[in-house]
């Protein structure tokens, strides 16, 4: 006796893993001998795994199937090669030299866990097969939960045609495509949660970020950039954030405090709560914002919005000191000791001089301060005429505030060109349309003043000279081109510096103040301080604030739980088309221009502080988003948001469907089926009438494991009148199907009598040619069938057309002979059974010879015998079978394989 | 006992709702746990390179892994306790994915049930003890019984694959029922030839016994190990086989049960099979008038057989067609209920003996009344609702498809059972045809239900391979969760052995106590529930595992 | 029906004829003092006495297995002791070949316990002497469900004047018939004990179970003389319901468990369920509880509900399978919540 | 416990591994949620289940204990489920006596019938609460 199983050296291949082929496999495997089987889909189960309840027992197919799906997963002898089928087979001596064509799946099967967490994220809604299409699955899926392999797949099927450089371009990498898509398809919701998993500001971001990624938007190529930043602001304000639920987490022990509430302060605040970590942001002023509190003018940012973003921060357990200026109120000594860690995100908020005459006056007034008096509320007298001086952001934001504020004249002063203007272009358009005018190549040389107060400015022209660190090219004063201008106040908007006098006893300091941290990590020269930010960058963007303040939460919270920081690596670069591309695309998608979203009128905007921009209606921003390049295909858009997701790092996009060849001894195939789709039939109404569905779509209807969790539902409601019509597609001349389909009339009678079981009160007619119960069991199911009350009627309706209360079906009783109209909810259609499509494919590449109707020819006495020696068939590959006979078939057909190769041992 | 507990975070998946930590701390403080970590993936390689350091290293005992549910992952861990140097069977798996943090949202309410569903596993492994998968050897040899066309192939094929084949027929002819058909639908082949094709093959190969005229009188044993008794006239012999085809197939319907038919009475009232022997022996004038009635011993309520026999309307199609070649005149009319032209080809076939001429009347005939120059039958037409009355020459039945009643005594000494119709009962209707409750012996053809040729030739072969594939491993693993008898706890009150499934119990008269037939137990643990001192108890599921384990989820720790 | 007029002669004659043979005994009760008791006569019957008004023990507790096929008995006994035997039969405890069980009608008895001496073992006088004194009738008694002498091989009746009849069952009944000098003739009068008695379904709840079993102290002897409790090693004897030593201390420390005995109410309960097909209602339980704990109300009541649910009587007849061993597929759909 | 705490029941459940534990995995995996007081013990079969180990769940403080199989007809092994019925038809005949209806339970579930599972289960808890919390008040 010996301990390892006598294996006997032959291998075969099993192409199909429906009942069939699964049996031949466990059959042969049993055997000893070595398998191989290839299935198209993703999972094994074939149409079995479809089926509710299988006829006459009615026991669950699920339970019945699923433990030998699992046991071809298990046995030893069995090589499941899913996502997989043949697509060359070579004679060699009594053998076969297959060429097997894998598809690439997208996920390391050694590494998922079927824990679905990708699943959840995808963006990319599509029809679920295994539901006929009734249902929906995502681009990843595990087709259902017993499925073999369990293991998720990607439904790729073309390559995205843009790059997505809109995620590359975002600090946070916020998946663009991911939720443009989802607001493609109407989904404002899971848009917006998907927005709000990287970004704790999204509605901030939607209205006030310079959004890089559409400068890099590969549409822009084509014609203009998809509105990102606005279709972002459409989703938020499709959500109400009150209903956002808290998230439950796990606390520990960690105290982190963050100095400032300004936007990388709360986004680090956001991602430490989540991580169960105590929060404690100390904020100088009276309230958290920082510079979205007192910079941004309420016409581009309602404090109202930041005031719900924060509001939520606040609900997820971050405690929030304001008026607590540390160095002020408190020192940083103190927070350092009583914190497991500190994050310094205090910003650049210190404007900076222009070091000229006059800069004292009065009505001359620092930019950033007068945004803040403005935003507090204060009372500001500017007179009529105002100079901003600047040509950021901040300078755009004061003259448009002074000119709300009254002012009659307002002028922006700057010192180059409109081209090297740092503030978002929009903002500048925006200005200019409300009839400010900007001095370019100018700069003030000094003020003057008139009995103490500001009157007028001198100015200088300027000329661009050679390019300075920055890569702009530098003003150069133009000798002799002095002028002077009356102003009534003079805004100077030059930039700001972060004020960390604090911190100069603790810390390293760089430039201009900024505090000096090590880029990789995000900690400064202090162990367990970490800052971001403007405080460390100077002067910058929303969303780089933000992304520091993400990074920094990520590296504290290693930091916290002793683990070596995560090196941050650079961002990968947005990527344009090239020149062949773009016009490759304008062919194949054609132009479109960009819906731009609806703004104030500006003679009424400039009147008040209220939004300007009004934002998307819904059918806009559908059409807008569906703009986007990455939406115009098929399948997984490769967004990344999986990848992002699954903690065991099985998503790989770059994985490549791939050609083998093996060799094998016998080859047995189970092809399995396709079901007759009567929508040729215009009598019956398929697809025409709201109501008539196939058999196997009322099987997933009334499944247990399909969409409704097994309630037959139509339109909502439970329908009480049911017609089962048998015999569509089989023993009918027009259709081109002679033949019996073997299993109509008993999964017809399967369906009524579980329509019965469910609908108590339901009226059931099934239409008949003959009954053909002829299985094992079978007649006693039909007779109970019948006895369940049942309405059988011998003849098969003429017409169905659309009645006052349902479908009206039109049939003949052969038996009485009289013409009856039935009303009833649904129709259900036996459909008949059809050779499988790829079943021509594979008897080209196999020589098989078909029969008359495209089933694989056979010898009655030898039942599997195909016309190439060393092939087999079984189950419908051969024509119609029922569930025993399959499994018969399979068994046969294994055992003609097991001689064929066992002749020569 | 050192116990190790791993707690799998599997990512976010358990770790989001319950407190791994906590519980990894709780556990350390616990007797008798030597190790208790957590670990982001416990099934990645990383993470079975912990516990396979932590049995080595703290000379584990025991392993408790709480991470997803039990069915996943296959033999991925035991096969690591293996390779670890202890008994695989020391493994607890306990699920706190699928049963704790994937359906409950509240993170304390997790923590505390994972921490009962962890215990209760520990407590219930503190009493495991080591198992073995037990070889037993198994004889390369069957049994078939019947030597219809499903027991030929049967035999054919486990001979040709080289196994030692007994072949027992109870008639003098190998052959069966296809041995008697005229043309075997849809081939159109003689039955003989088919028969004799089969037979042929089967005498050249040198490791088939045949055994015709012979009954079996005696079966015991089990799998790999079946010591069966034949009795051939006055003389026994004993064999011993490795495992059992049986394919008995069926009886014809004998249509003199029901007086009303006439049969036996008059000699123009025939049956189809009484046709096959030719056509030759009828007394009829050229152009006769033939009615055929479908359902002669099917689909009938009254006399207990309410199945459809399956082959008998292609037999009457088949029956049509052969008197209208050769009385091109006559005049045939079939009587039915449904035609049930199911198999393939079967609808053309159908559809092309109509087009011949035959008619094919909807409605069972209710009366039979021979006179002396025809038979007059009368009945209904359901299709056109009427009431007729017509006269022929000649009657054919359609005759069903009956279970042999020595099905009875044969499913009693081999333990299998039988359904209502005294056909052999399948071990599940869709999936298992071909086996029985019992192992090793599997039933194929007609004897578990009407099958016509195509389908018995189907089903010999497949049922041979499946025994082919048990009985060539040459040996057989006796699944270590099988029921054991203490036997100084065994009052010997057979219980268990009346109540056991698989019938692998017996009952040692000598001591008086039950013995269990381990290759025959399939593991139910019904005799363990059975046994009021549980004496009988069931490997891997003691009363002491579960009893703990209740103890572990109830218990205020 | 047919059965013989016998009376206690007749009936100690054909005792005799067949206690004269090598290897064959009667069991049945005979005066042992000033108390009648269970009495074993291997070579000659004299003072049997076939009607016994003291219950001490169930007479099957000693007769169980019985495996020898040497030795030939008769038995003589009330209907709860020979139901009792033939649930050992059914179990496989007592090879019946050898044995002819003859069950008597029986008058109801009195504990042992606290039983006044020198009682009358006249059928119609025990009857009278219980009727009179109401409260010595045991509870078991009072509410028993089937007094006639039907069950076993043979049966002895009381008629209504006290005179007997024995009527035969089975074969070895028949043939222990054969014994006696009378011919068989069908029988037309009436019995004292006309029907068995028809009982409300057992109700209670636990505080009073709690309540009853308190003073419980775990003695087993209840267990240990009921006639169909039959293992030879009981599941209480082992730690998975009551632990003992190391195991009790474990289980203590992980329970906080103080109270001792621990696991009573347990073993009541399980051994409930263990003997609910096969309790015969004869009370010999509570005869051995030195607590006096009501216990037969609750094994009594409990077996005879969960009996009827399956129409089943213990010690009825031994063709009939203990309703745990089989099933119908098409019974109990009600069963499933 | 303080009385303003509302008692949640205990209940421990035997499933089959064939069908029920089957079921209960598929509920997991479809993240439904149930009590979780609500707690599964693996058997082979239904009829595992010694109605002992229901009395001794009882008895150490379990509210409610179910025990669930496979469809009649349905068994793994065949027929174990049949043999089950009885025993808890009985078992819960014996509560029933005890005034202790509706502590045990049993239920046919099969693998694919997670929702049947997750109603079942959650029908049986709220029960219990209700008594628990009811019988408090008395």
């Amino acid at each position: 006796m010996q301990g390892e199983q006598r294996e006997i050296e032959k291998r075969v291949l099993v192409v199909g893993g429906g009942i069939g082929g699964i049996t031949a496999a466990l059959e042969l495997a049993g055997c000893g001998v070595k398998v191989t089987m290839l299935e198209e889909t993703s999972s094994i189960g074939g149409r079995m795994i479809q089926l509710d309840k299988t006829f006459p027992t009615l026991d669950c197919s699920t339970c019945t199937l699923s433990p030998k799906m699992v046991e071809v997963a298990l046995n030893k002898n069995i090589e499941l090669i899913s996502l997989a089928k043949p697509i060359g087979i070579k004679k060699n001596g009594k053998g076969f030299k297959v060429t097997i064509f894998k598809k690439a799946r997208f996920v390391d099967v050694k590494k998922c866990t079927a824990c679905g967490t990708c699943f959840a994220g995808c963006p990319v809604v599509m029809k679920s097969e295994f539901n006929m299409g009734i249902g929906e699955r995502k681009a990843i899926y595990i087709p259902f939960p017993q499925a073999i392999p369990n293991k998720a797949t990607i439904d790729k099927r073309e390559e995205r045609p843009c790059h997505a450089a809109c995620i590359d371009a975002c600090p946070i990498n916020t998946n663009v495509a991911g939720y443009l898509r989802l607001i493609r398809d109407g989904r404002f919701k899971d848009a917006y949660l998907l927005i709000r998993s990287t970004n704790p500001l999204p509605s901030v971001c939607g209205r006030v970020c310079y959004a890089p990624c559409e400068g890099v938007c590969n549409r822009g190529q084509l014609d203009a950039p998809l509105a990102i930043r606005d279709l972002k602001r459409f989703a938020v304000d499709s959500f109400n954030i009150d209903e956002l639920p808290i998230p439950q987490v796990q606390k520990t022990d960690k105290k982190v405090a963050i100095i400032g509430a300004g936007p990388s302060g709360l986004a680090c605040a956001h991602d430490l709560a989540l991580e169960g970590h105590s929060v404690t942001i100390f904020e100088a002023q009276p309230e958290p914002g920082g510079m979205l509190r007192y910079a941004i003018p309420e016409y581009r940012l309602p404090k109202d919005e930041l005031r719900k973003e924060i509001d939520y921060i606040k609900r997820l357990g971050v405690e929030i000191k304001c008026n607590k200026e540390v160095g002020r109120d408190i020192t940083f000594l103190d927070i350092k000791n009583s914190f497991d860690a500190v994050f310094i995100g205090v910003g650049a908020r210190k404007g900076v001089n222009l070091n000229i005459d006059g800069e004292d006056l009065k009505g001359v007034i620092d930019g950033i301060r007068f945004l803040r008096m403005v935003n507090m509320g204060e009372k500001i007298e500017l007179g009529n005429v105002v100079a901003v001086i600047g040509g950021g952001n901040t300078a755009i934001d004061c003259a448009r505030t002074a000119l709300r504020l009254g002012s009659k004249e307002v002028k922006v002063i700057y010192r180059r060109t409109q081209a090297e203007m740092p503030a978002a272009h929009e903002e500048v358009e925006a200005l200019i349309k409300e009839g400010i005018v900007i001095e370019f190549l100018t700069t003030p040389k000094r003020f003057i003043s008139e009995n103490g107060a500001l009157k007028k400015m001198e100015c200088i022209r300027m000329e661009l000279g050679e390019p300075d660190s920055s890569g702009r090219r530098r003003p150069v004063e133009i000798p002799g081109s002095e002028f002077t201008i009356d102003v009534d106040t003079v805004i100077t908007a030059l930039g700001q510096r972060p004020e960390t006098d604090f911190l100069k006893d603790s810390i390293n300091l760089g430039k201009d103040s900024t505090i000096k941290i090590d880029t990789k990590t995000g900690m400064t020269s202090l162990e367990g301080v970490f800052a971001g930010g403007d405080a460390v960058t100077g002067p910058a963007y929303v969303i780089d604030a933000i992304a520091a303040g993400k990074k920094a939460a990520i590296n504290i919270s290693r930091y916290l739980k002793g683990e070596p920081p995560y090196e941050f690596e650079t961002c990968k670069a947005p990527k344009s088309l090239t020149e062949k591309e773009v016009s490759q695309l304008k062919e194949k998608y054609g132009t479109a221009s960009r819906i731009y979203v609806k703004e104030k009128d500006v003679s009424q905007r400039i009147k008040d502080f209220s939004e300007v921009v009004i934002g998307y209606d819904r059918d806009n921003a559908i059409l807008e988003a569906s703009r986007c390049l990455a939406s115009m295909i098929e399948g997984c858009i490769e967004c990344g948001e999986c990848k992002r997701r699954c903690e065991a790092g099985a998503v790989d996009y770059q994985m490549k469907d791939e050609v083998v060849e093996m060799d094998f001894d016998g080859i047995v195939i189970a092809p399995g089926f396709d079901l007759y789709d009567p929508t040729e039939k215009k009598e019956l109404g398929y697809k025409r009438l709201k109501g008539v569905m196939t058999g196997i779509e009322f099987e997933r209807l009334s499944s247990v494991t399909g969409p409704t969790g097994g309630e037959i539902l139509f339109n909502g409601k439970v329908p009480k009148r049911f017609y089962f019509i048998q015999c569509v597609g089989s023993r009918d001349r027009q259709t081109g199907a002679r033949y019996c389909s073997r299993v109509c009339c008993m999964y017809t009678a399967k369906h009524a009598s579980i329509v019965k079981d469910r609908i108590k009160d339901a009226t059931v007619y099934i239409s008949y040619i003959d009954v053909r119960a002829y299985g094992k069991g079978y007649e006693e199911f039909y007779k109970s069938t019948q006895e369940a009350g049942v309405k059988y009627i011998r003849g098969i309706p003429g017409e169905i057309v659309e009645g006052k209360n349902g479908l009206i079906v039109r049939v003949e009783d052969m038996l009485s002979g009289e013409l009856n109209e039935v009303e009833v909810d649904l129709v259900i259609l036996a459909t008949g059974v059809r050779p499988k499509a790829h079943i021509k494919e594979l008897a080209e590449i196999m020589s098989l010879a078909l029969d008359e109707y495209g089933f694989v020819k056979v010898d009655p006495v030898n039942p599997s015998k195909t016309s190439t020696d060393g092939i087999f068939v079984c189950g419908m590959g051969s024509g119609p079978k029922d569930i025993p006979d399959t499994v018969a078939s399979a068994g046969e057909a294994a055992s003609a394989c097991m001689e064929y190769i066992k002749a020569d041992l | 006992m050192k116990a190790g507990i791993f707690i799998c975070h599997c990512g976010h998946n358990i770790k989001h709702t319950v407190d791994v930590r906590r519980l990894s701390e709780y556990f350390k403080k616990i007797p008798g746990v030597e190790v208790a970590i957590d670990y982001a993936f416990v099934c990645s390689e990383p993470g079975q390179d912990i516990i396979k350091e932590s049995i080595e290293n703290k000379h584990l005992d025991r392993v408790v892994i709480a991470s997803c549910t039990p069915s996943l992952h296959g033999d991925l861990f035991k096969d690591l306790l293996k390779k670890s140097g202890i008994n695989p069977f020391y493994l607890r798996r306990v699920s706190i994915r699928e049963h704790c943090s994937w359906v409950g949202d509240d993170i304390e309410a997790n923590t505390e049930k994972a921490k009962r569903l962890i215990l209760s596993g520990l407590y219930s492994a503190s009493h495991y003890i080591p198992l073995e998968e037990k070889m037993v050897e198994v004889n390369k040899s069957a049994l078939v019984i019947g030597g219809g066309v499903s027991g030929l192939n049967a035999a054919l094929f486990l001979a040709k694959m080289g196994i030692k084949v007994y072949l027992v027929e109870r008639e003098e002819e190998l052959g069966g029922h296809v041995r008697l058909l005229n043309s075997v639908w849809p081939s159109k082949r003689s039955g003989r030839e088919i028969v004799a094709e089969m037979v042929d093959e089967l005498n050249r190969l040198a490791n088939v016994d045949i055994y015709t005229n012979t009954t079996i009188t005696n079966f015991e044993g089990f799998f790999g190990n079946y010591q069966v008794t034949l009795k051939k006239g006055e003389d026994e012999k004993k064999i011993i086989v490795g495992g059992v085809v049986v394919a008995t197939g069926f009886v014809p319907f004998d249509p003199s049960i029901k007086p009303e038919l006439h049969y036996n009475k008059d000699k123009r009232i025939v049956t189809t099979l009484d046709l096959e022997k030719g056509l030759e022996t009828l007394e009829i004038s050229k152009k006769p008038r033939v009615a055929i009635l479908h359902c002669i011993g099917s689909r009938d309520e009254t006399i207990g057989k309410s199945y459809c026999s399956r082959i008998c309307c292609i037999n009457a199609i088949k029956t049509a067609e052969a008197l209208k070649e050769k009385y091109p005149e006559s005049y045939i009319e079939s009587f039915y209920m449904d035609v049930r032209a199911h198999p393939k080809g079967g609808e053309e076939y159908f559809e092309s003996v109509q087009e011949k001429g035959v008619l094919f009347t909807r409605g069972n005939v209710a009366e039979i009344i021979p006179t002396d120059k025809s038979i007059i039958i009368r009945g209904e037409d359901t299709l056109l609702g009427e009431v007729y009355e017509k006269e022929f020459d000649l009657v054919v039945l359609s005759i069903g498809m009956s279970s042999p009643v020595e099905n009875k005594a044969l499913g009693q000494l081999l333990k299998i059972s039988l359904d209502k119709d005294g056909f052999f009962l399948e071990a599940h209707i869709k999936l298992r045809p071909f086996d029985t409750a019992v192992k090793g012996i599997f039933i194929a053809g007609s004897c578990s239900g009407p099958k016509d040729a195509e389908e018995s030739i189907n089903h010999g072969k497949a049922s041979a391979l499946k025994l082919f594939g048990m009985l060539n491993l040459g040996y057989t693993f006796v699944d270590p969760f099988i029921s054991y008898v203490d036997p100084k706890r065994c009052s010997g009150c057979r219980q268990c052995e009346e109540a056991c499934i698989a019938k692998a119990i017996k009952f040692d008269e000598k001591l008086r106590i039950v013995k269990v037939e381990e290759a025959a137990c399939m593991g139910c643990g019904l005799c363990n529930a059975t046994c009021p001192s549980s004496a009988i108890s069931l490997k891997g599921y003691f009363d002491s595992y579960i009893s703990d384990e209740i103890s572990g989820l109830l218990e205020i720790a | 029906m047919q059965g013989k007029k016998i009376d206690k002669e007749k009936l100690r004659v054909a005792l005799n004829r067949f206690v004269e043979k090598q290897n064959q005994i009667v069991y049945g009760y005979g005066k042992n003092g000033i108390f009648i008791t269970h009495k074993i006569y291997t070579d000659h019957v004299e003072d049997l006495s076939l009607f016994n008004p003291y219950f001490g023990i169930n007479g099957a507790t000693f007769f169980y297995r019985v495996f020898s096929k040497d030795i030939k008995v008769v038995m003589l006994l009330r209907p709860c002791e020979i139901r009792a035997m033939i649930e050992l039969v059914k179990l496989n405890q007592i090879e019946p070949e050898t044995i002819t069980m003859i069950s008597t009608d029986c008058p109801g008895t009195v504990s042992l316990k606290k039983a006044k001496a020198d009682l009358p073992d006249d059928f119609l006088e025990i009857q009278k002497a219980a009727e009179k004194d109401d409260g010595g009738l045991r509870w078991a008694c009072k509410f028993c469900r089937e007094k006639r002498g039907v069950f076993g091989d043979a049966g002895i009746r009381v008629q209504e004047d006290g005179g007997m009849w024995i009527f035969p069952y089975t074969d070895k009944g028949s043939d222990f018939l054969n014994l006696i000098d009378e011919e068989l003739v069908e029988y037309t009068g009436k019995f004292v004990i006309l029907e068995s008695m028809k009982t409300e379904p057992f109700v209670t709840d636990m505080d009073t179970f709690h309540k009853d079993f308190s003073k419980c102290i775990l003695c087993k002897n209840c267990r240990d003389m009921c006639p169909v409790c039959y293992c030879v090693d009981c599941l209480f004897n082992g730690d998975e319901y009551l632990p003992k030593g190391d195991a009790f201390i474990n289980k203590m420390l992980r329970t906080g468990t103080e109270n001792l005995p621990y696991g009573k109410e347990i073993f009541h309960m399980i051994r409930m369920y263990h003997v609910s097909q096969t309790c015969v209602g004869c009370g010999a339980c509570e005869e051995a509880c030195p607590q006096d704990i009501p216990i037969t109300k609750y094994f009594k009541g409990i077996s005879e509900r969960l009996q009827n649910l399956f129409s089943y009587m213990s010690g009825r007849d031994v063709k009939e399978t203990i309703p745990y061993l089989t099933f119908k597929e098409d019974e109990l759909k009600d069963t499933e919540d | 416990m303080s009385d303003k705490t509302e008692r949640e029941p205990e209940i421990v459940g035997f499933a089959c591994s064939y069908c029920t534990f089957k079921a209960s995995e598929m509920a997991g995996s479809l993240r439904m949620k149930y009590p979780e007081k609500v707690r599964v013990i693996q058997v082979p079969c239904s009829s595992r289940v010694d109605p002992a180990f229901v009395i001794k769940a009882i008895f150490e403080g379990a509210d409610g204990v179910f025990v669930s199989g496979c469809h009649p007809g349905d068994c793994h092994f065949i027929k174990g489920n049949y043999y089950t019925r009885r025993k808890m038809a009985a078992l819960k005949e014996m509560f029933k006596a005890f005034s202790m209806d509706g502590k045990v339970k049993l239920f046919w579930i099969s693998a694919a019938e997670a929702r049947r599972f997750i109603e079942k289960i959650t029908n049986m808890y709220n029960e219990l609460r209700e008594e628990k919390n009811a019988g408090k008040k008395n």
